[in-house]
């Protein structure tokens, strides 16, 4: 069998694909962050947005909404994946309920959670009429930027988890039983069977989720854009910042390459961390 | 060779999944204005249904409309035959705009057209309707309101204890002011704060009258509330009475006084020092040079500035004509309460009207930004107001350079870039 | 000896646990559903009431909407493409970064999720010129490509994990008994990834669905659902935003609902 | 007429040379095991004539046809997996009529072969079961009569009885042989069970180190073993080494002893040649048995059919087979003579016999 060429001849659909559709544009866009008008290489769009007042926060912003969020996620993920194999009946039921998130666009979770923590909104109405709080609180207001963060981020775990949830229950149904029995023989508990045995095995898928669920977490923007305002920036929201409201595109371009570079540095560390060594899959 | 059979594939499945392009004569007006679909459904029922032609009126959000409308000129070919926007939107998309010299403007405000030609000698946009910052307020916040003072004809002195009677009596802050992503709080400090506390947007910048200005609305700020970081249209607190005093321009404040006419007043803003600053919110409407069929869209656009249309067009968005108009008795609340507060502010006698900026190119947004940046610095980052001004006044130095750009009211006409002292 | 798993405590924390999540995800779902059966006065009340008085004039101003018809027939239309192609796209890449070794193997890897690491609304631009001047520009194929490559990191991943599991003794035991590689993949390997790749293909199609910038500008006369209805949604009185959610979440949920079963009932490969 | 010719393969995985040039013949209807210990190359081979690997250089021959550059699906062969390969998605039945529907048979032979070869392997209340509802054994006959239904006209089998218990593997063992002498195949098995070897074979190649170092009969392997490693792997316990030195003529001295052997090679002082003997071709005497070999036990098994006594001579092992009833106990001094016809000689430097 002509092995050599086949795995090309099986990525070339893709490959030309994402040539036309993304590298074309990407190259363009690329360009204009590291060039001038005249058509010269410049670092000067980088300086600018290095030089704004707003590009630390944003930066950081991010990666601690990225660090807040994608952690709990996976836990949480995982956790119910395994309480859905551990679940003689009503799975389908209870990973439907799960996954439902999944149908839902970050707009929509946006409206969804501002209608929870707004002034007016669910939680102050249930504070108020049980008598816990008098007045209704301003919890997204400007001085509460810690309550701003935890509200986007309790949306985007509420949001976004169901994705990292599909992929391991995926990854769990591949691992076989006898793995589990083997372990249970040797006299392992449930938490060390889980640690040992459960864990490792679903390296491959646990890679994917988190690669997946990091990436688009540096892309939040909707949610953050509901429920945050411009009291927490982020590197996307400078993104539409420059290109639609300051009409800079170069700059923008700058932010985006930004976001690419922390995103590709990210998968590659996971890639590294998370590896399988060969002959170690199932 | 490969590639080519490829596309043609996929052109052919685009054909028959799409079901495809008849060469229509439909126009189609795509606008960021209207764009809430009650608004679009307006704008498409009541407004255009009146054009002879066939018209396709389709909203967007201002990202996706600057994208659409930079491919097609860069693709040198489009669809879309008529564009409409704010001003702001407008200013550098100014090559990409056919020249609507010989469209027939009588009637069309004077100031509004000159802006239109965005600083060339061709008229790039007509204007298509206007609003204005107003102040609404909830009829119980009127009992707070501090002695003497007429709601009418209300100093920001006023208004900052005002909002400070509230918050002493209801316990929370009832002022609210649309800092949000979305809002347009530029505006305010453009043609309100500064025209009111300095008699100049540009010009006086980074003055001691400015630091004035800054601090008092830093006083106000105290009694705002904090959740207008997220405010974009004001409307919703007001009916949600999350605020009961709001600053907002009008067509953003028009679901509340529809919604509940009873319980809202309309009213001017503020004065301060140097008069009671106000500003013109302009939308335009445009023909981008790629127009597929320009006699057609320059019909429809005549048709839009059209004292019947204009009528229309302010039940369906709430943004009034640009042309004079006889309104009719039985407009919507939202007309009948902001028109009397836009009468009451340009007829007081410390008016103050300043023009939107002018001549800045594609500048535009990093000018607005300047003052956007300078609030956010100042009152919700608490840094020195002096440091920032003067931080600020820099890169507005340098935009204003670089555009050289000369000065508009409030500020004196000038040689050259307008300068900021 | 340690009896976990059988112990009440561990029954009940299980029990718990499970109601406890079930509710994290559909209380807020609950809360929209309540504001869109609420009428426009309730929606801006406070406090809120829990319970809807179901109240069908913001929803049914979105079922009457001129164009709404045509709009969900274009969402599905573009969502249903979308899933073919990445499919077809992306479970050949899938398979072979699972089962060779080649060169330029994590480079591949890379480039398929850059085109998620890279803001789509600067893409939009470029993009939007390349179809006007190829004649994609406002067409239910061209939309659907964008969103395929927006679905492909995620089926490309998705499928390389599962043929991953597959034992490839499966495979060659199919080619010992008479198939090519195709028919190999086919009647052997296809069946038992079948659930997975449902399982892309929600993504694919969720995606696609959800989708707003890109179709925004791509399209013009076959808008899909969410460029038709989001804009302008934020500033929409509340209580058609509200209804204007629930549409849009509607037809999705009902998606996943119809293809649960497969997402889930994995084959007992658990016995190899 | 199935004839494999297997000629000049050789597989290199990088530097790794996993098959050294191999030479095969099997005759039709042949049952051939290869043997030897994970990693000797055997499996590699067995794959690189069911098609599923590429041999880097040399020939495969089936029949008349050179087959190495065929897929396996044109290779007229049936193989069996180590972990059976049954498909878990399709039920006994369509597992082993898989092959017959690729092979567009009507639906009549179809049902016709699969209930024969079900029947042959015993699983034919199973036919409507899936992959997950059987037990090991089970599945080893779904496997195999998988492979038989095709009627192929060469079976391959790699190490399909190690997964089972060991009375299992006996029970499938015997059937396996019986089978397959009925179905005419020529068989090609892999395996590193010297027993199971040597119990179904017609013939056994064993390999070491991706090379084949004989290829013969059970008892001539057994008794004749070419090569060194022969003698060490075949066997339980396997042959006993003792270094020789020479002496004049074809004499050579080994522990005590003085025996004739080959003649020494012409650099006699230099080489040096192993003695070699099988525990059980020795003779117990006493102290005063001429030629015996005097040795100390270390440790004695009872295996129940005889004693094994791991023994030391010149601070060598040496493992004798005594008689169940034999009186001995570790520490004990024995005394034995080696059956003179029994002794083989290697090149201790080329491991060759002599």
């Amino acid at each position: 069998m002509q092995t050599r060429a086949l795995p090309y001849l099986l990525l070339l659909p893709s490959v030309i694909l994402l040539g036309v559709l993304f590298l074309y544009p990407f190259v363009l866009v690329a360009w204009q962050a590291i060039s001038d008008d005249a058509g010269q290489l410049t670092s000067a769009h980088f300086s600018e947005m290095l030089g704004h007042w707003k590009f630390n926060t944003a930066f950081k912003n991010t990666l601690y909404l990225t660090l807040a969020v994608v952690p709990i996620q996976m836990v949480l993920a995982l956790y119910m994946a395994s309480l859905v194999t551990g679940m003689k009946r009503g799975r389908d039921a209870f990973l439907y309920i799960w996954t439902i998130p999944l149908g839902i666009s970050d707009l929509a979770a946006g409206i969804i959670w501002l209608s929870i923590f707004e002034q007016s909104g669910f939680l102050n109405s249930f504070l108020v009429t049980f008598g816990i709080n008098e007045q209704p609180e301003t919890f997204l207001g400007y001085q509460n930027k810690g309550t701003i963060f935890l509200a986007i981020a309790l949306a985007e775990i509420w949001r976004a988890t169901a994705i990292v949830l599909v992929i391991l229950v995926a990854g769990m149904g591949l691992i076989p039983k006898e793995y589990q029995e083997a372990a249970e023989v040797f006299g392992a508990s449930r938490w060390q069977r889980f640690t040992k045995v459960t864990l490792p095995l679903l390296k491959p898928s646990l890679q994917t989720a988190l690669i997946l669920r990091v990436i688009l977490a540096f892309e939040v923007f909707a949610v953050v854009a509901a429920l945050g305002g411009t009291n927490l920036p982020i590197l996307m929201g400078e993104v539409y910042q420059w290109q639609f409201v300051l009409r800079d595109p170069n700059v923008a371009a700058a932010f985006a390459l930004v976001i690419l570079g922390i995103s590709i540095l990210c998968t590659l560390v996971i890639m590294w961390f998370l590896r399988t060594p060969k002959g170690a899959t199932i | 060779m490969m590639k080519k059979t490829a596309l043609a594939a996929a052109l052919t499945l685009g054909t028959a999944v799409t079901g495809i392009q008849t060469a229509n004569a439909e126009v189609l007006f795509w606008s960021t204005q209207a764009a809430p679909i009650e608004e679009a459904q307006a704008m498409r029922e009541k407004v255009l249904s009146g054009f002879e032609g066939e018209v396709d009126f389709q909203p967007s959000e201002t990202g996706p409309w600057i994208t659409r409308i930079q491919a097609e000129a860069t693709a040198g070919s489009g669809k879309i035959g008529l564009i409409g926007s704010l001003h702001g939107n407008m200013i550098d998309l100014s090559d990409n705009l056919a020249d609507l010299s010989d469209i027939d403007t009588t009637g069309v405000n004077g100031t509004f057209l000159e802006l239109g030609k965005l600083g060339t000698d061709q008229q790039k946009y007509i204007p298509w309707m206007q609003a204005t910052y107003i102040m609404a307020a909830n009829k119980k916040a009127l009992e707070h309101l501090p002695e003497g003072a007429d709601v009418m004809s209300l100093s920001y002195d006023e208004l900052i204890a005002w909002a400070k009677n509230m918050a002493d009596a209801t316990g929370s802050p009832k002022f609210g002011f649309p800092a949000g992503p979305k809002g347009l709080k530029h505006r305010f400090f453009q043609g309100y704060l500064y025209p009111s506390y300095t008699n100049s947007m540009v010009t006086k910048f980074r003055s001691a009258e400015a630091e004035g200005a800054w601090n008092a609305f830093k006083d106000l700020w105290q009694y705002t509330n904090p959740g207008s970081t997220g405010f974009s249209f004001m409307q919703e607190q007001l009916l949600t009475e999350e605020v009961w005093v709001a600053f907002d321009h009008t067509a953003r404040l028009a679901d509340a006084f529809n919604q509940r006419p009873d319980d809202f007043i309309g009213f001017p803003a503020p004065a301060g020092p140097t008069g009671r600053g106000f500003m013109p919110v302009v939308v335009g409407v445009a023909i981008p040079n790629t127009a597929p069929d320009m006699d057609e869209a320059k019909a429809l656009l005549a048709y839009m500035t059209k004292p019947e249309t204009q009528i229309e067009t302010l039940r369906a968005t709430s943004f009034f004509p640009v042309v004079d108009v006889e309104l009719p008795d039985d407009m919507p609340a939202s007309v009948q309460l902001s028109g009397a507060a836009i009468a009451a502010m340009s007829g007081s006698d410390d008016a103050n009207p300043g023009l939107l900026p002018v001549g800045l190119g594609d500048l535009g947004g990093k000018f607005n930004a300047v003052y956007v940046d300078a609030f956010e610095r100042i009152v919700l980052g608490g840094q020195d107001v002096r440091e920032v001004l003067d931080d600020q006044a820099d890169s507005l130095r340098k935009i204003m350079e670089e555009a050289n750009a000369p000065c508009w009211a409030p500020d004196a006409a000038s040689d050259g870039a307008c300068p900021v002292d | 000896m340690n009896v976990d798993g059988t112990s009440s405590a561990m029954r009940w924390t299980f029990r718990v646990s499970i109601l406890v999540l079930c509710a994290w995800v559909l209380v807020p779902i609950y809360l929209l559903i309540t504001n869109t059966l609420s009428s426009p006065e309730e929606v801006v009340s406070f406090p809120k009431k829990v319970w809807p008085s179901f109240n069908l004039e913001s929803i049914s101003f979105f079922i009457n909407f001129a164009g709404v018809g045509q709009a969900l027939w274009n969402s599905v239309l573009v969502a249903c493409v979308t899933m073919v192609f990445s499919i077809s796209a992306g479970a050949p890449a899938g398979y072979a970064l699972s089962r060779f070794d080649f060169r330029g193997k994590s480079f591949y890897r890379v480039l398929i999720l850059m085109t998620r690491a890279f803001p789509l609304p600067l893409l939009a631009l470029p993009l939007a010129v390349l179809y006007i001047r190829i004649g994609l520009d406002d067409t239910i194929l061209g939309l659907a490509l964008l969103h395929t490559m927006l679905a492909l990191p995620f089926a490309v991943l998705i499928t390389y994990s599962l043929f991953s599991g597959i034992p490839v003794e499966l495979e060659e035991a199919a080619w010992t008994l008479g198939c090519n590689r195709f028919q190999a993949f086919y009647k052997v390997i296809f069946p038992l990834v079948l659930p997975g790749l449902t399982a892309s293909a929600i993504f694919a199609f969720v995606i696609s669905w959800n989708e707003v910038f890109g179709a925004a500008v791509l399209t013009i006369e076959h808008r899909t659902l969410p460029a038709f209805l989001l804009q302008g949604l934020d500033q929409a009185p509340l209580h058609l935003k509200f209804a204007g959610g629930a549409v849009l979440v509607a037809p999705a949920l009902l998606f996943i609902f119809l293809v649960r079963k497969y997402l889930f009932s994995m084959w007992g490969i658990a016995n190899r | 007429m199935a004839e494999i010719k297997i000629k000049s393969v050789a597989r290199r995985f990088g530097k790794v040379e996993a098959l050294k040039s191999i030479d095969l013949t099997v005759a039709d209807q042949e049952f051939l095991v290869l043997l030897g210990a994970s990693g000797c190359g055997k499996t590699t081979l067995l794959r690189i004539v069911a098609g599923l690997e590429t041999a880097s250089e040399g020939e495969v021959w089936i029949g008349d046809e050179r087959v190495d550059r065929l897929p396996p699906r044109d290779r007229k062969i049936a193989m069996v997996f180590q972990n059976y390969a049954v498909f878990p998605h399709l039920t006994v039945f369509e597992n082993i009529a898989f092959g017959l529907r690729m092979a567009k048979l009507d639906q009549n032979t179809v049902d016709k072969r699969v209930k024969r070869t079900a029947e042959l392997m015993h699983i034919d209340p199973l036919l409507e079961r899936y992959s997950g509802q059987l037990s090991g054994g089970q599945r080893q006959r779904v496997a195999v009569a998988r492979a038989l239904a095709m009627e192929p006209e060469v079976l391959l089998m790699d190490e399909p009885l190690s997964n089972l218990d060991a009375l299992l593997r006996m029970e499938m063992r015997a059937e396996l042989k019986s089978v397959l002498a009925e179905s005419k195949t020529t068989t090609i098995y892999v395996t590193h069970d010297q027993v199971e070897a040597m119990s179904m074979a017609d013939r056994i190649a064993i390999m070491n180190k991706g090379e084949i170092v004989q290829a013969s009969d059970a008892v001539d392997i057994y008794r004749n073993p070419s090569h060194r490693f022969v003698g060490s792997f075949i066997g339980n316990p396997p042959m006993n080494f003792l270094p020789a030195k020479p002496l004049e003529g074809s004499m050579w001295s080994v522990a005590n002893l003085q025996l004739p052997g080959p003649a020494h090679p012409s650099n006699a002082t230099d080489s040096q040649i192993e003695f070699a003997i099988r525990p059980e071709d020795l003779t117990v005497g006493d102290a005063t048995t001429e030629g015996a070999m005097h040795v100390k036990v270390r440790v004695v098994e009872p295996l129940g059919s005889h004693l094994l006594a791991s023994c030391l001579v010149d601070e060598q092992l040496f493992r004798v087979v005594l008689d169940s009833d034999h009186p001995i106990t570790s520490g004990d001094s024995l005394y034995i003579k080696p059956m003179m016809d029994r002794i083989r000689w290697f090149d201790a430097k080329s491991e060759h016999v002599l």
